[in-house]
């Protein structure tokens, strides 16, 4: 494995103070959110028997999430909540969609595995292990045609790694110069399968250099070297040079929520457990004297506020009425 | 008017429509530099250029799904897959994203993509590129499908789906791309959801589209010369669904043909067939006939091949069959 | 005879075939050191070890292909895709390979490949994980599709699958899984293409499949409570389709109801109506009812996705619609 | 580019005489046929209107087909007729095929783009690009449970590059150790395009190397180059380690037979048709004196005497009957 020539850390500079707390604040938002989503599910308020968090991969989320800017476009794989969070997701209406209520981004009719708004960029949550790739490379054909300078991101899992999708889609991006970022949140597993499991080949990087893409791979538990990796690619995108970006971190829980993970040991689980991506940011800020006890304790009430609020207004939210169960099939939906 | 082959009828929508919105894109295998497989996008690339006129590579999956991330972002892209046959490839991009991101994201989301496509017997070019695959577009919720048989229709109906803000599965036939017919010299835009009256006739209706619009005329004409006024219609368009036409046409004349070049069952013609009861089933003076593609993949041998799907004898032998004509039915 | 729950019977015929037949291996994603998505395959793996109990990267379209490639070569492959809503990602090598190389290869070649997967809803699982898209199959020449309702069935169809030399797909659903029921001791083979009458009566007959086998059960025992005798018919297979028992039930009884979780339109819900339209419409007393999934892409929010498929309410109010029963059809 | 490392010509040791002259055999007999193939489309006496001919690609059909065994199995693209001559096709038969006759390989079903003979090892000939390479390491997957030592081959043209079943196969393939050599066909194009306007890099050994495959290319137009390297590749794979061969030539006659390519320039078609294949080994094997004017005029004549005898049978074969129209969907029939 050719490791050394990609990982960015060595490299990074800290990004200015305030990024650095945007970062911490970020994925302390992502954890939070995270943890009531599950402890909501445990009680049975979501919708549905499938919950998937990304608890641990906050620092992946986080980091390129704050290097994308205003207007960037995205899409996601099934694990998104704590990306459409560092892209500004209104926790209320992500709350209510994940109970399948009416005020929910998507009225309840989407769910956890579909949250979208392309208000602010999201082309989706996509339920195919893949699919949202080739959307996104859609994204950057658009975005090349019609608003120069935007970049547009797939978010997926390391068991996308081995649809075949995603080799068309990084041909394409670089075919055709697409300002397209890949970017691999890389949590080691695909349900139970560890990904030497699925893959005869890590080369991954490699391999996508040999697709025409600019390819790195990042500590994915060290936010600020995400950030700066991130930084670093989604400039050259712009520039028409797609990207790939292999993040390599960790999901604390299960697949779902309540999977025990039985093919995972525990001293595994334990040794990533040790970094954990908001404690190491947290403890190198206050190390750094970068941020007070006083203003992380501040900062964690905010996100936990924020969950109580969320969690209010999804409880309060009504359930659509079955009547809309015909609405929003097709746009022009008198020609039907 | 000017009279025309359907595939410059396409072409000219194509062309008006990339003329009048910079938004729309056309992309797909060999759509440039070669002109189509089919010759519809000859001179396109010439005309608007590479960004706009984009070959791609052989990668239907990806293609379809480029196609609905940039419809959902501003362009209007016209995907083409070459033949129909390829949809197995590609139905995850048409079935569970385009088809359903409208829906999923409680409207939030909008999909206005074309997916240009033919289909058809008639080449003798084997079971993988022989197909007539509409009905696993029309089962699924979401999708508009089309089916032109003329070239007035095929620039019509193209220039309605282009604009449409639902994404539409269009499909040709291969072997109506030489034929030629009159088309209106303006662009207009033919709405969906309503057939044409191809024939009028108060007999007995036949209710089919593309291509078996002409097998169902010229089994119509056969049926004159034996006294019997059969009415074709033309459905055009699959959903939306012109239900009040077929109800309509079969109220009149009490009895209805279905045919179909896909396979029998379960298919479009199951469907329209049912819906005939449905909705006009006290009105039937004779069961509905059923003329569809026999349940067999498509043989490569010519005789097979034309054997496998709808002919003007089957045809005339159903409508036969619901008790007209001289002749009388074999079974 | 044993009590068991669907997964367990299912797992009982994979063990009894690996058993029996050193050919048959079971390959797709999870099905290994997890025990399947659903638990069917747990203890699989330990019993027969990695070369036959093959766990795949997600990969879908090639490990179907794989599948095809093996079973062309003298594996019986059984390969599970974890939920039916990726046939789209598969139906490349399910309708234009599996299906299709028996015939394109003038019987030169047979593809003995089982895909095993499940669909429907109950698990608010999304547009994406809770459809019912048997009726693509169902289109396709070359393939027999099953869809077990019952545990025994699950068991011996299963086997009859694996024993075949045609391609199956076969469709479990997600809401039976925990479903008991008994069992034979004996592994007996189910013959394809025998509809089983889950229940007697005369008055009218609810044709189905699946999990709605246990829907309109439910329905028939409240329509006991009214004086009126339900019969059901669990067809077990569509391909091969036992339409004697149709036609048998329905002559008998003079009033058919189709139910089926699949949307509406085009689908297997169609196609049966028609066939009992064509096979027995003489015998009918009243229209042929459809009682169908909506058109419309699965809402996760429950009582949406609820409302978007068949319940009993609904076969209820289409029997009564048939002019049965004390309550009066509201429309 | 790496060229240099891959390229396997400069290695290679002559193959003993008999093979030089049976390579010969094997292309002129490939050429004969497909050009007489070519001539009865024209006329109209083959079935249907596609026809692709692999005319200028014979090396490669020869070379991987004569270090093939018995019993070896193997796929092909829709321009497969030379490979199937390589591996002993009927030429009766095949003949009978093309021209959608009862006594065709497949009855006259199948036609051109689909002929099979699982006794020859034969698959099918796929007209999806890029369907018949998981199907072959299905085969693999059989021979390595049933067969030890025999190896499957699927071979496919350079379009097939950009299908994404194309590198999750060869991920299963080697994560399996399964015995599949896959075999590019590389003529330059597909259809109208050429591998450069589809594929952003060219990089394809070393792409496939990140996939865990031994990963060669060869001068697709010298027969015993690619025989050579075929040879130690296939014994490589037959181990279990799957191997990838992109093999460089070029289709003299357009995308069917009838395509004047357009898209290429007469200058490239020249260049290209000076390093025939079959003229190169004829030349080669006259000058070492392997081989004698006599011999060689003797094996075009038995070349042109199996094409006419096999345009014969062809001709007076009848159409399968109309009512043979239902047999075959199912192995059991009655059950339907
Ligand atoms: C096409 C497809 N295949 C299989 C699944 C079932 N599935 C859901 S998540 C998952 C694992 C995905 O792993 P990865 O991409 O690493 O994402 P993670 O769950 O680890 O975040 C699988 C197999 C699916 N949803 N879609
Ligand atoms: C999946 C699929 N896409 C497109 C086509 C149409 N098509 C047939 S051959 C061909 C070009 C294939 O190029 P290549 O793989 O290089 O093979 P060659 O024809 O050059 O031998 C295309 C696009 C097809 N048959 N299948
Ligand atoms: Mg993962
Ligand atoms: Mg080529």
């Amino acid at each position: 494995m050719r490791v050394e020539g990609h990982i960015a850390m060595p490299q990074h500079t800290s990004p200015p103070p305030e990024t650095r707390v945007a970062l911490l604040r970020t994925m302390l938002r992502i954890r939070e959110t995270e943890e009531r989503i599950g402890a909501s599910h445990l009680r049975g308020l979501t919708a549905g028997s499938m919950l998937h968090l990304s608890i641990g991969e906050e620092a992946i989320a986080a980091g390129v999430g704050l290097a994308m800017r205003d207007g960037d476009l995205f899409t996601t794989h099934h694990r998104g909540h704590g990306i459409f969070i560092a892209r500004g997701a209104d926790l209320d209406r992500m709350m209510a969609e994940v109970f399948g209520k009416r005020d929910g981004y998507l009225q309840g009719k989407g769910g956890s595995m579909h949250i979208a708004d392309i208000a602010l960029g999201h082309m989706g949550a996509n339920a195919i292990v893949g699919a949202n790739i080739p959307i996104s490379v859609g994204g950057g054909l658009s975005a090349k045609a019609l608003t120069p300078g935007v970049v547009s991101v797939a978010f997926f899992g390391d068991g996308a790694l081995q649809q075949g999708v995603l080799y068309e889609s990084m041909n394409m991006a670089a075919l055709w110069h697409l300002p397209v970022a890949f970017v691999v949140v890389n949590n080691q597993y695909g349900m139970g399968t560890r990904l030497e499991r699925a893959s005869a080949s890590l080369r991954f990087v490699e391999r996508a250099e040999t697709f025409g893409l600019v390819a790195r791979e990042v500590d994915g538990m060290d936010v600020e070297a995400v950030y700066a990796v991130a930084q670093n690619l989604l400039e050259q995108a712009r520039g028409g040079q797609p990207v790939f970006l292999m993040a390599h971190g960790y999901r604390f829980y299960g697949h779902g929520r309540k999977d025990p993970s039985p093919y995972r040991s525990k001293e595994e689980e334990q040794a990533w457990r040790l970094r954990d991506p908001v404690e190491q940011q947290r403890v190198r800020l206050l190390e750094a004297g970068a941020l007070s006890e006083d203003a992380y304790e501040q900062m964690l009430r905010e996100a936990r506020e924020a969950c109580d609020k969320a969690v209010a207004f999804a409880t309060a939210s009504p359930e659509l009425p079955v009547e809309d169960l015909y609405t929003d099939v097709y746009v022009e939906q008198e020609a039907n | 008017m000017a009279t025309m082959p359907y595939r410059d009828a396409l072409r000219l929508a194509l062309h008006e429509e990339m003329t009048r919105d910079e938004r729309v894109v056309l992309m797909g295998e060999e759509v440039g530099l070669y002109g189509g497989a089919y010759a519809v996008s000859k001179g396109l690339l010439d005309a608007f250029g590479p960004e706009r006129v984009i070959d791609t590579p052989i990668s239907e999956a990806s293609i379809v799904g480029v196609g609905v991330g940039a419809a959902l972002t501003g362009l209007r892209p016209v995907v083409e897959l070459m033949y129909v046959d390829f949809l197995g490839l590609v139905m995850d991009q048409v079935g569970n994203q385009a088809a359903k991101w409208r829906y999923m994201s409680g409207g939030r989301l909008t999909v206005p993509m074309v997916l240009r496509t033919q289909g058809g017997t008639g080449r003798s070019a084997g079971a993988q590129h022989s197909q007539s695959l509409e009905s696993w577009i029309m089962h699924v919720p979401g999708l508009r499908l089309v089916m032109p048989a003329t070239p007035a229709d095929a620039r019509g109906l193209l220039t309605t789906a282009i604009r449409s803000d639902d994404p539409v599965v269009f499909i040709e036939h291969k072997a109506l791309y030489a034929l030629k017919g009159e088309v209106p010299d303006e662009a207009e835009p033919i709405p969906f959801g309503r057939a044409r009256v191809a024939r009028e006739g108060s007999d007995v209706s036949v209710i089919t589209y593309s291509r078996m619009v002409h097998v169902a005329l010229e089994a119509a004409e056969r049926m004159r010369e034996q006294g019997v006024a059969v009415e074709v219609i033309d459905l055009r368009t699959l959903n939306p669904l012109d239900l009040d036409a077929i109800t309509a046409s079969v109220r009149k004349t009490g009895r209805a043909i279905v045919v179909s070049e896909a396979h029998k069952t379960c298919s479009v013609s199951s469907e329209l067939a049912v819906l005939i009861y449905e909705h006009a089933g006290d009105a039937l003076r004779a069961p509905v006939r059923r003329v569809a593609g026999k349940d067999v993949p498509i043989p490569s041998a010519p005789a097979l091949e034309r054997a496998a799907v709808p002919s003007v004898d089957e045809v005339v032998e159903a409508i036969v069959g619901t008790g007209l004509g001289k002749e009388r039915a074999h079974a």
